[in-house]
């Protein structure tokens, strides 16, 4: 495909949250807890103050009286400002220190006060009713000549738990926002940039890892096309597929238009009631339905069944718009008969409701007002397909698809937080803020200075134990040693399905220098790993997985198994070197080092021979 | 030319040029909202006028109109904001306080009664003072006397104890007296306003007789509480159920959002006084608790005041080294009651020696009140009795439900 | 004649002769224990003395074995009575002390520990002070150095938060250090004194390491709580479980008679701290709380002090015209830290104007510490800590669980 | 029975509950609740402090481990005082001014100054382990020459629900605690005295009525015999059976303390198990018993079965001390064969035992631990039949005999009570009391100022409606028709299962001012009490139960009646006024006054005549 030519134009906008200590704008510490674990819950009504144009009519009363009750699950973790009981703390500096760190690997230009912003969700998502959000710099560089037009620090929301109920203890976690001009031009260009940004993000050594810890929302457009969000990719390797599918998807969008436009088709917005056409039906969702409605698309035949993105036709928006009345979905004549639909039923509906041979029909099956919601919605989704391409905000399915979630949202209800005191970025402060080396220039360095081949050094440099790495080298460790057990030992904790927190660093600091120093074999690392994993002390574990074994206990061992096999070794002389020293290695595998065996193999050997 | 609120600026910063409305200027700063929403802070060098774009008319603002069947409220506002709008434009929060304002914000009201509205002062609740006690008075007497079937007051909870407790004293009233407020600012989402205000509004049309302080009774939307104004106190800072009643349960409360008012068995019930007012106060008294290591001149810098409440240690004792001071001061003629820094208890001077001793330097016991409500009571006596044996008699008979009994002067 | 306690009597009164001992007088009025046990109050006069009958010999009291197996406590008494014994011959009272006396009163302690028994001052609770703090803290400190595994500090329950809160700042404690009190005297069979001494042992020798309060968890005889010393208030003048834990849980609890300890999970542990005295304190400090109306003079009266705690309204606020005397305190160089009158909840004077203007006068926010606790705090950080940022820095650091948490200082 | 000559002495102790509105040491009201209601409860132990002497035993400590766990319901008309979790009040002014007045009526001596003791109680039925007491004034005259001794003031301990379980609604309320002199000589003249003193209380108006709220303890000794108190009398009617019956107990102890000591009869207190005798028993409590005891009286044969007092025997005796071991009771030969078992096992279990004709055998079947108790406790009371009459506190049981409860109290432990300041009592205080008119004085006076039949006025004087009587007499109401009214209402109220309390003094007094205004017949007054007594208002009783009749209606109807009785009426002249007053009387009654219907029928029949 050659992007270019099409005008695709991609924008990134990243969440990543931080790993402080403390949240932003309280005390609590930024953990996830299993919601099993709520020590407390409280219930609340949010309600959007009037503005000063607000009228109280019928219908707004009503809204008001069928507020949701959100019920929102608190923890001995959380206090006091998450179930907004208690002003908010001041900005949290750590946070802070993050972001403008991270603003300057970026080459931006601070903002020389901190304003923070209340920004309304009333969704049951923040329990004050808004999140707390602050600009803290502006205009940056990426490589590939991309630009990041912002990054503000804010909360996280709540996690939800079901329906009205949320979970309080991801609320507050800091979080970065970084937003990129629409400077991709290619599918793979999204995933590089994504994967730079993300790297320079986890070279602060200062954000969270794992899943859920970082979302990327993705800007799509193609000439003709219109300005497309799509939320929450969480999988970097998916990016560049969202991307090509969303492209794949406004090229057909636009080819269905023209098709349309050349068929002279025409939405007229006539709906029926088709109910009786049903009477006798097999379909187990048609019998359920109270009423059945039905449209005529006209022209629309085979374009509503069409493929317009890997699962995806046309015929699905208009289903993803008509579930928002609570319907089920859509049956529509470019799929049937099917579903136990007949073809004698598709027929007698089709001449109930006069459709020609290039016309589609659309049913919908529910209760009467669900129907006549659901009939509206697909109308309107059908009319848009004279345009194109709508502009829509859209969630990411499974495989990389995508399914319409809400319209693009309009100008942000934002409003100062006076809670919150502005905070001064002074130019002492922005200058003394020293700016980590990146990831990728570290893994160039371990190949270079430790002598680390390419691979190992890349996955060193990206892994969580990085801090680890640089901690063991620099207390004296052989950088490929230290490495390669770090790297192997989390591998083989995860084979054996240990966490890897069971495993202190200064555990695995002590076991790699036992080592070093002789005492055990290097054999053993894993063993007794593995042993101090399950809650053993480093010595203990040395001492039973891998008992010291002295120069002269082997000296002991070997004389006995020379004396046993004395006519093979006369007879072989020094080829039998090799056998022997496996069946002593059998013996001491791990518990002294090779070399050595093989040293004193040799010299017994040699009294002999 | 000079920036002002509102106007459409364009700003140049970091290398980009962005669009936005000024917002005001703090020092050399410009604070700029730009048409994200985020409002950023720059120096005001860095920004250029716009021209306008034509404003757009507001639309015409329905009038609304209050159901004439329903009884008749008065609201008297002393500072503390019970509706609030937010101007999404600029990000300005302003009070409202016209009936049609409130019914505009809490439309929920309507449903209730028929309200008028008055704000005889606005001040910050830690800067009221009982001059304001008196005033309030006087303007809750006169609207009853109009008419109003239950008065709401609303008022900042920083002190709201205090002046609850002081209307109690200054007015008999056969009507429900409600002061209420929010914790939570009005301006946010989940604001503790507009609950409460619908169920001071519940409570004001209710059975009830007597002044209370109507707040959220915990931390989740579903309950008011009802405290009778001479038991209450805010015992947290800033969470929604500060308010609490001591040493007795709450005289009512009300279901949300059913409005269903549960009165206690002794609530004093709608129509059992008569009207009437007595808005003497003597505000030359003050309050000091007592500590360990007290400095005695902390207590005669009391001197000249016609009126001390001591909070004292347990059941109502200072170190000894306080006594003659204390002497020293009842001597002068100021009139000096004990009451208790555990809030909750009676005071009782009789079981150990330092009582003794305080009860022969002249010290009142203060029974189970509340030394904030000992405080506006003495204020109250001292402004309506003379001679120390009423004023002694007074302050040990409970008027207000600040005593749980009249306390006893033995033969 | 002279009648002297315990003699034997003949009181001749309204017509009839009756025998009795002799107790005191009182005034011209002689008090005499009759035969039946009634005390009554004749004119002297009406008394004559009779013959002592030879005074039973008292059987010989068996020594105590204290059992050598069991962990060392010290008991510190300041006043506060442990034991008591009462003489039904006469109804004398007479509170006892020894380690001896103590374990015949309370025979369930033997079975907990070994003790060793201090008495370095005998005050009313009231009359306690901050040199006696000192003196305190430092006999706990020997008793530790001699190899105490758990101290038990008998305190009379009026001031008991201020001294265990001022033995918390000034000591790093490896062992627990556990106050006890009683709320309902030693000489009555429903005292809680045995039960709460009997709690304190078993809190003493459990896995603990840290100042706290043991007292009646309930009005039941079924459980004490443990409530960390910098944390707690005594909230009823009267009641058994006067003590209370504000804006946290208690630190642990003590099921009766079982003897159970369990520990809340943020417990401080034996052997946590190295043992340490830091024992300087400045005691011109004071406290007071604001209220409607107040002054202005008063906080001037506080001019000289080294420190001052102001319990403000709400979220940590005075009138407005009071901050102009508070300027006036910072600037003559004395420390002021706000406090709430709210008691729980954290103090934050950035949300409003009034605040605002305290934090430019020069006051320290509190955060959430109890007043009285502030007021300790400031007497210690005072004592040790002179440079204004120093004194800060200490003040809004959690030292000893006073604060939730250490307060952020902005960038 | 001549009971000089057997040297009677008998004194009362007699405790009364006073009507304040509060309690002796708080504020709490008076009232007695149904334990159902309780609005809380707490748990305590009491232990008692030790005396100098005391030593921690290994018994001792096992004593104080095993102390019981008391429960106490409280209400919501109780207060922190009645849980002792606060100081008492001082004194209550009230309850000492009752006192007081009492004293004065037995013009007795104040004490200048009243001094609270406390007396310790641990059996729970007080929640601080103690009783407050106080002597308040000494040595008084009651008419008969007897004294009373003593006056105090004191608080009502809780009310037992059951076993460990008390309510605090009781605990506080004051009484007044008279003891008299020994100074009674025969039973009646105890009636007569209690009576009395009983009468002089309640001539205060101060007291409270009804059952429980006065309670009589007898003292009673004959010569050779010796002082038992009998507690809880609460039936005045009952006080001379008591006493009566406790001379016969006595007597008969004495003659069986002879008849023992000329058989020399002995015990020797040996103690068998005899538990194989009764192996294959039929008698169902023998049966279901571990271990059975028995131990052999020698020379007691009849007399332990002997009849002391109505249905009891000198076995009863013993059974009562065996209980206080927690077993049911005993037998004894004298009474055996019985109760399932049979005259073969009682010839082997005397047998067994070796005992002979003239000796009783007594068996207790139960644990090993119960029986040894009991029959040690029963062997102890055995000794004390050569004895005669032990000094016992004793319980008074239905009929007026009485059982065991425990051995005379000591030296009562009691100390001062702190918490309370001396009270004073001036002499312009006693000389400013007035002492009430007695209730006998007051009878006497209705019948010469009012005209009261004696009956009639000793009813009124005696009644708790006395106040009422008082107040409508000085109300201007006639004083028979006041005192016919009140007494035959409550009569009828009762009759009706209605409680007085459903009628208020005003109600009566309003329908007796209209009945004398003539706006209701006296025959109708009865129906309108109880119908405001079921809730009606005075007006409407009137008006629904006897619609005013006036005068005009009166004479349309006579004139009607005696219109169709013309015949008759001429027939029989002036005679005819009997039977036709009887038929206009029907139509009447209770709504018109029937002097007014003989004035006017008179009339009527004179217009005719």
């Amino acid at each position: 495909m050659d992007y270019e030519a099409i005008g695709l134009k991609a924008g990134l906008e990243i969440h990543q949250q931080l790993n402080t200590k403390e949240k932003l704008f309280c005390h609590s510490p930024t953990v996830i807890r299993d919601s099993a674990e709520h020590t407390g819950e409280v219930s609340r009504y949010l309600r959007i103050a009037t503005s000063e144009m607000g009228d109280v009519d019928r219908a707004a009363k009503e809204e008001l009286m069928n507020q949701r009750l959100f019920t929102y699950y608190t923890y001995d973790s959380t206090g006091l400002v998450e179930i907004d009981e208690e002003p908010p703390a001041p900005l949290n500096p750590d946070a802070l220190d993050v972001v403008l760190t991270i603003a300057k690997m970026f080459n931006m230009t601070p903002l020389p006060e901190i304003h923070t912003m209340r920004k309304m969700i009333v969704d049951g998502s923040a329990t004050s009713g808004f999140q707390r959000t602050a600009l803290v710099a502006l205009n940056g560089a990426i490589e590939h000549a991309c630009r990041v037009e912002t990054v503000a620090v804010e909360e996280e929301a709540c996690q939800r738990v079901e329906d009205t109920i949320f979970s309080v203890d991801r609320l507050g976690i800091p979080l970065i926002e970084i937003t990129t001009s629409p400077c991709m031009k290619t599918p793979d260009e999204v995933h590089d940039i994504a994967q730079y940004i993300g790297m320079t993000l986890r070279s602060t050594g200062r954000v969270k890892r794992g899943i859920g810890t970082i979302r990327q929302d993705v800007n799509v457009s193609i000439r003709d096309g219109a300005r497309v969000e799509i939320k929450g990719v969480q999988e970097l390797d998916l990016i560049a597929e969202v991307v090509r599918r969303e492209v794949q998807r406004q090229l057909s969008l636009i080819a269905i238009r023209d098709e349309l436009l050349a068929r002279n088709a025409m939405v007229n917005g006539e709906v029926y009631d088709v109910t009786t056409v049903f009477a006798k039906t097999q379909s187990q969702v048609l019998k359920k339905a109270r009423v059945i409605l039905g449209t005529v698309l006209h022209g629309f035949n085979g374009l509503v069944g069409l493929e317009i993105q890997p699962g995806r036709r046309l015929g699905s928006e208009m289903s993803d718009y008509a579930k928002k009345c609570g319907v089920g979905g859509l049956f529509h004549t470019d799929e049937l008969p099917a579903y136990g639909v007949t073809e004698e039923e598709v027929f007698v509906l089709k001449e109930t409701l006069g459709a020609g041979p290039n016309d589609a029909v659309i049913i919908v099956a529910s209760t009467e007002q669900k129907c006549r919601c659901a009939m509206q919605m697909i109308i309107r989704r059908a009319k848009m397909a004279f345009e194109g391409v709508p502009e829509e905000t859209r969630k990411m399915l499974e495989g990389g698809s995508t399914a319409y979630m809400r319209p693009l949202p309009g100008a942000a209800r934002m409003y100062p937080e006076t809670d919150i005191l502005p905070v001064p970025v002074t130019k002492e402060y922005w200058d003394s803020i020293a700016t980590p080396e990146l990831l990728s220039v570290k893994a160039e360095r371990f190949v270079t200075e430790y002598g680390l081949d390419a691979g190992m050094a890349r996955q060193m440099a990206f892994s969580e134990k990085l801090p680890l790495f640089e901690r063991a080298v620099s207390e004296g460790i052989r950088p490929v040693f230290a490495a390669r057990t770090i790297l192997a030992s989390l591998k083989e904790l995860s084979r054996a399905g240990i966490s890897p927190d069971a495993l202190s660093d200064d555990s695995i600091i002590s076991v790699m220098k036992t080592v070093e120093a002789g005492n055990a074999a290097k054999e053993a690392v894993l063993d007794i790993l593995t042993a101090c994993a399950k809650g053993m002390s480093v010595s203990d574990a040395v001492s039973r997985v891998a008992p010291a074994f002295s120069r002269e206990e082997l000296q002991d061992l070997v004389h006995g198994i020379v004396n046993d096999r004395m006519e093979f070794i006369r007879t072989r002389g020094k080829a039998a070197l090799g056998p022997v020293m496996g069946v002593v290695m059998k013996e001491v595998r791990g518990r002294i080092d090779g070399k050595v065996v093989s040293e004193v193999l040799d010299e017994e050997l040699g009294r002999i021979l | 030319m000079t920036l002002n609120n509102s106007d459409p600026v364009s700003v140049m910063f970091a290398g980009i040029e962005m669009d936005g409305i000024f917002i005001n200027r703090s020092g050399e700063h410009a604070i700029v909202k730009l048409s994200s929403g985020y409002n950023i802070c720059v120096p005001e060098s860095f920004c250029s006028p716009k021209e306008k774009t034509a404003s757009v008319e507001k639309p015409a603002v329905l009038p609304l109109k209050q159901d004439a069947s329903l009884p008749l409220l008065s609201i008297i506002s002393t500072g503390g904001t019970i509706a609030s709008t937010v101007d999404y434009r600029t990000g300005a929060v302003s009070s409202k306080f016209t009936a049609e304002d409130i019914l505009r914000s809490i439309p929920e009201l309507a449903g209730i009664a028929r309200y008028h509205t008055l704000q005889p002062f606005q001040v910050l609740s830690e800067n009221m003072n009982p001059a304001m006690w008196q005033e309030l008075a006087r303007t809750i007497h006169d609207e009853i006397l109009k008419g109003a079937q239950g008065i709401i007051v609303t008022h900042g909870t920083d002190t709201m104890l205090y002046s609850a407790a002081a209307v109690s004293f200054m007015l008999s009233t056969p009507v429900p007296i409600v002061f209420v407020g929010a914790q939570r600012s009005a301006d946010r989402p989940s604001s503790d306003n507009a609950m409460n205000a619908i169920c001071s509004a519940q409570a004001a049309v209710s059975d009830l007789g007597e002044v209370v302080v109507c707040m959220h009774a915990t931390e989740s939307d579903t309950m008011c509480a009802l405290h009778r104004a001479t038991r209450v106190r805010k015992n947290h800072t800033s969470r929604r159920d500060a308010f609490q009643s001591i040493g007795r349960e709450p005289v009512g409360g009300i279901e949300y959002p059913e409005g269903t008012v549960v009165l206690a068995k002794d609530a004093v019930l709608r129509g059992t006084e008569e009207l009437r007012l007595s808005d003497n106060l003597e505000s030359n008294c003050g309050l000091l608790q007592y500590y360990p290591g007290m400095n005695p001149a902390v207590i005669d810098a009391f001197k000249g005041c016609k009126g001390l409440v001591i909070a004292g240690t347990g059941l109502g004792h200072v170190g000894t080294d306080c006594i003659a001071s204390i002497k020293g001061l009842t001597t002068a003629g100021t009139t000096v009651v004990m009451t208790s820094q555990c809030q909750a208890g009676n005071v009782c001077d009789r079981v150990y020696e330092t009582g003794r001793d305080l009860l022969d330097a002249g010290v009142i016991e203060g029974g189970s009140m509340l030394p904030e409500v000992a405080l506006v009571k003495l204020m109250w006596v001292l402004g309506n009795a003379t001679r120390k044996e009423d004023i002694k008699r007074l302050m040990q008979t409970n008027l207000k439900g600040e005593l749980e009994y009249d306390l006893w002067r033995c033969a």
